[in-house]
């Protein structure tokens, strides 16, 4: 039984699932089913995708009548969607292991559980779509099902509005996708094309003309980047994320955004042949500036789901970094240095769906224990709930691309990437990749600095409200996720060699050449391009670590003494410091904020101070503004609602008015007549 | 077609035109009334001239048709409806004469315009008999746009519908069908157009088209 | 078999070597210091003393703490100790040198930093939130100026392996280059301020308004400062021993030389160690801390010069 | 009328006009109410006749594939209607909004409407099809006055007037048709023949088939509601009884497109005449983003949906404007699911107007919660008409947009510019009513969801399957169009 009949029968069994759901919804344990269910739905989908990627199968393809009627629905499973269908079935069965815990907590599972199996539903068939009509509906049908998850809460009135923007943006990304299938459908000239050339065969036949090769690059760009997140048209993800519930966040930021980053790979490097060189320009440009935007953003949060939300942004920025270079090198025909890129670009994929996965379970917890989203009413949760901090701190660690951790794996795959790029020839090219270089490593740093403040804030120090004092460990599956991806994430970490070999396939497809084989290569080090050049060893570094670090220990205590004594921590003096004088999240970011914030988002401190004698207390404002909102979005909406009054006047004129412009209508068009030549 | 009939069917004609342009030049109602009656028996005798000359007995029977509705029933009932409502006051123009005679002016040249183009083989009747009918429609329209009271309005509705019947009288062959369904839809406008009027008195007081605008359902 | 036991032997050799050093470099800069204030100045040794004082203490832990408290300094001796291993001191090619690149040293460097500022705000006083906000915003522009200098290095010697940079650099083929010179003054810029040394931090004072350092261990006592205070002298050697092998790699016995190169390889760089000290104290004397905001300006310029370096290098390209 | 063949053809015309007889004397309301239904459903059963034995035409009737597919869409939707109104005329009559005596000539009216509207889709002659409509509007025009408030009388005054103009316009383009016809054809009823002026077309004088053109596109333009002739439609749509709404936006606006599409095949047919493609695909583009950006300041919730409906219409005159096989297919598609969609959405309308007692989208708020049927109704119906997958209308619009974008890029920027435009203020209105807090006043509606489940059913089954024969009947006629 092929993989791809298998995975196009569970992704029917999800839609089954979600009709069921609604009767299941009203019975008390019937989210226990549902999660279960699509958990164990979305196991058999993952097994059947790595089944597909792992056993290096040639690609299947399957036509079904429905859908556009005279070509029906193709489907199609090769190396490259059988590796997205791991990433994101990876991250259902784990967030639907969450939810059977986390499900519990729901306020009315009525509105989450009938849409929660159609959004991983739609997100398989986007990677199975082989035509641009099937793409295109389940692809809606994925943003369809997720706005009704971010709508689960809809009576605060934020949620509405985030679902609104989601929804608008979303639409307006798919529209950008329509017209760029238009292009490719219809080859250079000829205007009426029969209705096979939706299909995706058909596009790749017919290369399209350099011009309109670049307008559909944009076009992608445009569709598949609002829906990652790239930076001009990420302002929806940070709104959407939080507004689901926490194990759908996690979903939409760990494999809704990769099934984006999937839309522009097929589009990029499968269907759109050989790429001009200036495209990797943009893509480079684009993946560096929202990289940093991402993070800056990211450390002024203090809405720990916000600013997960907004860290997702960050490392989609990577991903496309890294995807810039790959297009680069093939554009100038160097197809070991591509492979090198796009697989720093796909093992970024995975790593960052498996800890932001992670991450966004950790918060979920930490939020339904306490009902308290805000960092700053949180702290002190280590005591409480051990187990979900340790799996958060594992997180944190792997997401600051810190060894023995799987992010620092990819994101030094990428640096080695960039150290190739003295080869090409383009004279751009030369400047900007030092440059994205640069923005890397600082997006690197503000990383770091930002899941220092994430776990120390919420986690560390003592508890700031009552709720956080209130706090429960969270219930054995979802803890079970947690550490199913943690071990992950240092599995990965430890032994990169098993991951880039399996994305050899996926890149010699799509660049024509692949890494070398890194198992082969003693001591289990990997090495992406010569010996001589540079080499990494996961293993080493973690037993090497582990080693000195318990040699050290076990020195110490047998040696020296190991006696402890707790007394109150030293506040200069005061007696019973109150929890308040701790740092807070916004304390915690106003140096970088000091630093950075100017250009990024025109950050003002308005210091309040009394004059001496006067009691009144000091007030400090913090006065920051969203500048892409406010440069991009504000100006559109005013337009449209300015434009939309205008013409409103037109709806309450006299029958009088109406009549005299019937009268000019058709002297205008007889006038056309009279002037016709 | 004799020279003679030719200039007496262009004389009918461009008389209507004529009487369209009087009909704008009207500022009190009753007036206005008495000169539409005027214009539905110069219709009525251009109708039977056509009649005459294509030889087609249905064409008399429209011409009497259009005789005694529009020429007799219609004037006198809007007459008792005007006397019924005590609307007789002035017929407020909402542009003056002057521009008002400009704008038909150049109507009609437009319309003129229009009908040059269409090639010369046609017989030139067809041709200039459109060209007016043309004109009396645009007028018609004008007068609708130029009007504030609803009792005016409707004038220029019914002079409208005297452009057609001039242009569907021209058309030789054009099945009697079509006269008769004309006929059929000016009487029922009539009705509609009473009721509404008592309708719409009894609701406003006034016939004022502005004084209908203010209740227009989705005010701002 | 037998090399590969005579490479674990040199490799251990090395371990201890680097961790015998830290505190001698360490009594010597204070030595020195103090003779340049014209004071007497602690014993050469008083480090090691000091150290052995504090790991018999009894160590006080805040109330608040968690387990992290007292794990993190085991964990930051650890990255320090591993990463300050893998870079050549005697002898280049050593055992595990090929387990872990530049980029990846800088990463553990990287990771110590996030156990130690984690360590601050676990206490839950604002000592701790202040060093670590402030060390959080030093590392943002210290770490991308390390990478920036890395690109330089990387694409002179054409590997990031520390090992083949320090060979080449021995070798004749490198040649004078101004990017070598942008990159040695910006390396030192970053060592001064990832060590916490004078124009960025005092490590001898705990005057709240100028600590960043020494704010984030203000809670630790007992053993755990000890290996905490150990973990820095290791990171002051690991930085010295890097611009050493990367800048002054003579002397430095290249892969797989015999015992007695590695030898004299050894007392070559304990003399460049002593140098590089006494140079550090003058320094250190010669100069007054900087406000803690000027830093961010101090350490871009870092960061510029090394992505002026970087450029210049990717624009020349005339190398290969 | 000699030579009336008595099949299908006739069907369809007696049975309405014999009902409408009836029902006018009827005073019963349950029983007058069953009957229209039951008449409604044979006129349907009639038509579907139509698609497995194709009656021949005659000099008064046609029937061709391109008119099939409007008989059997307007005579369903006018069934479902007819179920809808039942109910709905049922509440109203409680609440004392519409007496006895209206509901006789309510029902009268509707099915002359639907007599009117089967003969102008049946008529050959072109004179005849002018009739039709005319009847058409003028029982549309009574039907909207029919609930007497000041608003209701001003918005039937407006249609009646902007009707009656537009209609006039649309009599003297038929009369330049035949004008252009007879010397060609000769004197007599042959002139307004449509099957017989399609075959003789390219000889008529070109100059004057323009200025036909002219006056019957902007007369039945009126009619079919584009934009700067639109004045007249969401009056006339907010202040009906909701059924009529119904019926005007899923039927009449079809008609009168019926009838463009007659004529636009007549200009096609002549050579040296101006191709009507371009001014049809101004006129949709115009009202599509006119009627976008009116969407964002309605207060009411049917004068809402109304610009959606000219926004549709945009839409559909714009595909038939494009042209090619694809681009009509769309076009044919478009209408068939904006009908059933619209016409949808317009019941749950009804529904949701008689739940909360208002129409002012400011006082309805949580249908989600206080009407769980309703809400998820409307929200599903809004998604549909806005164009969303899996609904049918998307697959329309990707035909459209795809199709179009090869062709004349910046057109097709234009036309998605408006979809984005109103698919923005459709979601911002459809947010506010279905979800959030539950505003007051929570009636319980009795009417029956029986034709929304159809409707939306159907909606979705098309977007996610079309039966081959449909497709190939469909290609066929746009082939037809050209």
């Amino acid at each position: 039984m092929s993989a791809l009949v298998l995975l196009l029968g569970g992704d029917a069994a999800l839609l089954a699932l979600s009709l069921a759901a609604i009767a299941a919804a009203r019975s008390r344990n019937g989210g226990v089913f549902i999660y279960a269910a699509a958990c164990a739905i979305g196991s058999v989908l993952l097994v059947g995708g790595a089944y597909h990627l792992l056993g290096r199968h040639a690609p299947e393809e399957l036509a079904l009548p429905i859908g556009l009627p005279w070509i029906g629905a193709h489907f199609r499973l090769d190396a490259l969607s059988a590796f997205f269908v791991i990433v994101v079935d990876l991250g259902a069965t784990a967030a639907s292991l969450y939810g059977i815990g986390y499900g519990r907590h729901e306020r009315d599972p009525a509105r989450v559980l009938p849409f929660y199996p159609a959004f991983l539903a739609g997100m398989n068939l986007v990677l199975l779509a082989n035509d641009a009509y099937s793409f295109l509906v389940s692809w809606e049908f994925m943003s369809l099902a997720s706005w009704a998850l971010v709508m689960a809460h809809h009576r605060d009135s934020d949620n509405r509005r985030a679902g609104y923007v989601y929804i608008v943006m979303a639409s307006f990304g798919a529209i950008a996708l329509l017209l760029a299938f238009g292009l490719l459908a219809s080859p250079a000239g000829t205007y009426v094309f029969p209705a096979e050339a939706y299909n995706f065969g058909a596009m790749r036949a017919n290369a399209a003309t350099p011009g309109l090769a670049g307008l559909v690059l944009a076009l992608t760009l445009v569709g598949a980047g609002s829906k990652a997140g790239l930076a001009p048209l990420h302002v929806w993800l940070p709104l959407a994320h939080p507004a689901a519930p926490s194990h759908v966040s996690a979903l939409m930021s760990g494999a809704m955004t990769k099934v984006a980053v999937y839309a522009f790979v097929r589009i990029a490097f499968d269907l759109l042949g050989p790429p001009a060189w200036w495209w990797s320009l943009v893509v480079l440009a684009l993946g560096g500036i929202t990289a940093v935007m991402g993070v800056l953003y990211a450390l002024m949060q203090h809405d720990l789901k916000r600013l997960l939300a907004y860290h997702t942004v960050e490392n989609i920025g990577i991903i496309f970094i890294g995807l810039g270079l790959a297009l680069a090198f093939k554009a100038f025909d160097m197809p070991s240095a591509a492979a090198l890129a796009l697989t720093a670009g796909l093992l970024h994929v995975f790593n960052h769906s498996v800890f932001k996965s992670l991450l966004f379970f950790g918060a979920g917890a930490a939020l339904t224990s306490t009902g308290e989203r805000d960092m700053e009413h949180l702290g002190g949760l280590i005591r409480l709930m051990p187990l979900t901090a340790f799996t958060f701190l594992v997180g944190s660690v792997a997401i600051s691309a810190l060894p023995p951790f799987n992010g620092f794996v990819s994101e030094w795959l990428t640096f080695q990437a960039i150290l190739l790029s003295p080869q090409l020839p383009s004279w751009g090219l030369k400047l900007l990749v030092p440059a994205v270089g640069a923005l890397l490593a600082l997006s690197a740093a503000l990383a770091a600095a930002c899941f220092v403040k994430a776990f120390g804030i919420t986690f560390l120090g003592r508890a700031r409200t009552e709720a956080a004092k209130r706090a429960t460990e969270a219930d054995r599956f979802s803890l079970a996720a947690m550490f199913a991806f943690a071990t992950l994430c240092l599995i990965a970490g430890v032994l990169p060699g098993l991951f880039i070999d399996a994305l050899a396939p996926v890149v010699r497809s799509l660049v024509g050449a692949r890494m070398p084989v890194q198992m082969g290569i003693d001591w289990l080090s990997i090495v992406p391009i010569a010996e001589s050049r540079s080499s990494y060893n996961g293993l080493l570094v973690f037993l090497f670590i582990v080693a000195s670090a318990s040699l050290g220990a076990a020195a110490i205590h047998r040696l020296a003494s190991d006696a402890v004594r707790r007394a109150p921590a030293w506040d200069c003096g005061f007696p019973e410091p109150s929890p308040a004088t701790q740092y807070t999240a916004t304390s915690f970011a106003e140096p970088i904020r000091r630093v950075f914030g100017g250009f990024a988002f025109g950050a003002r401190a308005e210091v309040d101070m009394p004059a001496p004698g006067d009691m009144r207390p000091a007030r400090i404002k913090v006065v920051m503004n969203d500048l892409v909102w406010e440069t991009i979005y504000l100006p559109v909406v005013a337009a449209v609602t300015y434009l939309s009054t205008r013409l409103n006047r037109l709806q309450f004129l006299t029958i009088r008015q109406y009549l005299s412009v019937v009268l000019a209508a058709l002297v205008a068009l007889l006038l056309v007549l009279a002037a016709w030549p | 077609m004799t020279g003679l009939s030719f200039d007496v069917s262009h004389l009918l004609a461009g008389a209507l035109v004529l009487v369209s342009f009087m009909l704008l030049y009207q500022t009190r109602l009753y007036a206005l009334l008495n000169v539409f009656a005027l214009q539905a028996v110069v219709l009525s005798l251009s109708v039977a001239w056509q009649a005459y000359v294509q030889g087609a007995a249905h064409l008399y029977v429209t011409a009497a048709i259009a005789f005694a509705f529009k020429a007799i029933i219609i004037p006198v009932a809007l007459h008792r409806i005007i006397a019924r409502l005590g609307i007789h006051r002035d017929v407020e123009n909402v542009v003056g004469i002057g521009p008002t005679m400009l704008a038909g002016l150049a109507l009609v040249a437009l319309s003129v315009v229009v009908m040059l183009r269409v090639a010369s083989e046609a017989d030139a009747l067809a041709r200039e008999d459109l060209a007016f009918a043309l004109s009396v429609v645009l007028l018609g329209m004008l007068m609708m746009v130029v009007r504030r009271n609803a009792v005016s309005m409707v004038v220029g509705f019914m002079s409208l519908e005297n452009g057609l019947i001039l242009a569907a009288a021209g058309a030789k062959g054009m099945p009697l069908v079509v006269e008769i369904a004309v006929a059929f839809s000016v009487l029922v406008a009539l009705t509609v157009i009473g009721v509404f009027l008592f309708r719409i008195s009894e609701r406003f007081e006034t016939v004022d088209a502005r004084a209908l605008d203010q209740f227009q359902g989705d005010r701002l | 078999m037998t090399d590969l036991a005579v490479n674990l032997v040199f490799q251990l050799l090395q371990m201890l070597l680097v961790v015998g050093l830290a505190p001698l470099l360490t009594g010597l800069v204070r030595k020195a210091k103090a003779r340049l204030l014209r004071r007497e100045g602690p014993p050469l040794l008083q480090p090691y003393r000091d150290l052995a004082r504090l790991a018999r203490k009894e160590a006080v832990v805040a109330e608040g703490a968690s387990w992290l408290f007292r794990v993190a300094p085991y964990v930051v001796l650890a990255a320090t100790w591993v990463a300050a291993a893998l870079i050549p001191t005697f002898a280049t090619g050593l055992l595990f040198s090929w387990s872990a690149d530049l980029i990846a040293i800088i990463a553990l460097l990287g990771a110590a930093r996030f156990f130690l500022a984690l360590a601050g705000l676990d206490v839950g006083t604002s000592f701790g939130g202040l060093g670590a906000s402030r060390e959080a915003m030093f590392a943002t522009l210290a770490e991308p100026a390390m990478i920036v200098i890395v690109f330089s290095l990387a694409l002179i010697a054409g590997s990031t392996q520390l090992s083949t940079v320090a060979a080449f650099m021995a070798s004749s083929a490198v040649g004078l280059r101004v990017t070598l010179g942008m990159a040695l003054i910006a390396l030192i810029i970053v060592a001064l301020a990832e060590n916490g040394r004078i124009p960025v931090d005092n490590p001898a004072t705990h005057l709240e308004l100028t600590m960043v350092h020494e704010a984030m261990i203000l809670e630790y006592s007992g053993r755990h400062l000890a290996v905490i205070e150990l973990a820095s002298m290791l990171k002051l050697l690991l930085y010295i021993s890097l611009i050493v092998c990367v800048f002054a790699p003579w002397g430095l016995a290249i892969a797989d030389a015999g015992v007695g190169d590695r030898l004299f390889g050894a007392v070559v760089y304990v003399v460049k160690l002593g140098v590089a000290g006494l140079m550090l104290a003058t320094f250190e004397t010669s100069i007054a801390k900087m406000r803690v905001f000027r830093v961010p300006d101090f350490l871009g310029a870092a960061l510029m010069l090394g992505f002026l370096g970087a450029l210049l290098l990717f624009v020349s390209r005339t190398l290969k | 009328m000699s030579g009336l063949p008595f099949d299908g053809v006739a069907a369809i015309l007696i049975l309405p006009a014999a009902t409408a007889a009836l029902l006018a004397l009827l005073p019963g309301y349950r029983l007058s109410a069953a009957i229209n239904v039951a008449s409604s459903l044979a006129t349907f059963v009639a038509a579907i006749s139509f698609l497995f034995s194709k009656p021949a035409s005659s000099d008064y009737f046609l029937v061709d594939d391109l008119n099939i597919v409007f008989v059997v869409l307007n005579t369903f939707v006018a069934f479902t209607s007819s179920v809808f109104s039942a109910s709905y005329i049922a509440h109203e009559l409680e609440i004392g909004r519409l007496t006895r005596r209206h509901l006789r000539f309510y029902h009268a009216m509707y099915q002359t409407l639907l007599f009117a509207m089967n003969l102008a889709l049946l008529a050959n002659n072109i004179g005849l099809m002018w009739v039709a409509i005319e009847m058409a509007t003028l029982t549309t025009v009574a039907m909207v006055g029919i609930y007497r408030t000041p608003e209701a009388i001003e918005a039937a005054w407006k249609y009646f007037i902007l009707g009656s103009v537009g209609i006039a316009l649309a009599l003297f383009g038929t009369i330049l048709v035949y004008m252009a016809a007879r010397p060609v054809m000769g004197e007599g009823i042959d002139g307004m023949v449509w099957t017989k002026l399609i075959v003789r077309v390219g000889e008529f004088e070109p100059a004057l088939l323009n200025l036909a053109f002219v006056f019957l596109m902007l007369g039945y333009g009126t009619k079919v509601g584009l934009a700067p002739l639109h004045a007249w439609l969401p009056d006339a749509h907010a202040e009906g009884p909701t059924p009529i709404s119904a019926v005007l936006s899923g039927l009449l606006l079809n008609v009168a497109l019926y009838a463009v599409l007659r004529f636009k095949l007549l200009l096609d047919a002549n050579a040296n005449a101006i191709a009507p493609g371009p001014l049809m695909a101004t006129l949709g583009i115009v009202s599509l983003i006119f009627a976008a950006f009116m969407l964002y300041r309605r207060r009411d919730i049917k004068r809402l949906f109304a610009f959606s409906s000219i926004e549709h219409m945009g839409i559909i005159v714009f595909a038939f404007g494009m042209g090619g096989p694809l681009a009509n297919f769309a076009g044919l598609l478009h209408m068939t699911m904006h009908s059933l969609t619209k016409s949808a959405i317009f019941f749950t309308v009804g529904h949701i107007a008689q739940a909360k007692g208002t129409q002012k989208i400011a006082d309805i708020r949580g249908l989600t919660v206080s009407h769980p049927a309703l809400g998820w109704g409307l929200v599903v119906g809004v998604f549909a008409i806005a164009g969303l997958p899996p609904m049918g209308i998307f697959t329309s619009e990707f035909l459209v947009v795809s199709s179009t974008f090869a062709r004349q890029p910046w057109l097709a920027l234009l036309l998605v510019f408006g979809l984005l435009l109103a698919f923005g203020a459709l979601v911002l209105r459809l947010q506010g009513m279905a979800f959030g807090e539950p505003s007051p006043g929570d009636r319980r509606s009795t009417a029956s969801s029986l034709p929304i489940a159809a409707h939306l059913g159907l909606v979705l089954a098309a977007g996610l399957y079309l039966p081959p024969p449909l497709v190939a009947w469909f290609q066929h006629v746009a082939a037809m169009l050209r």
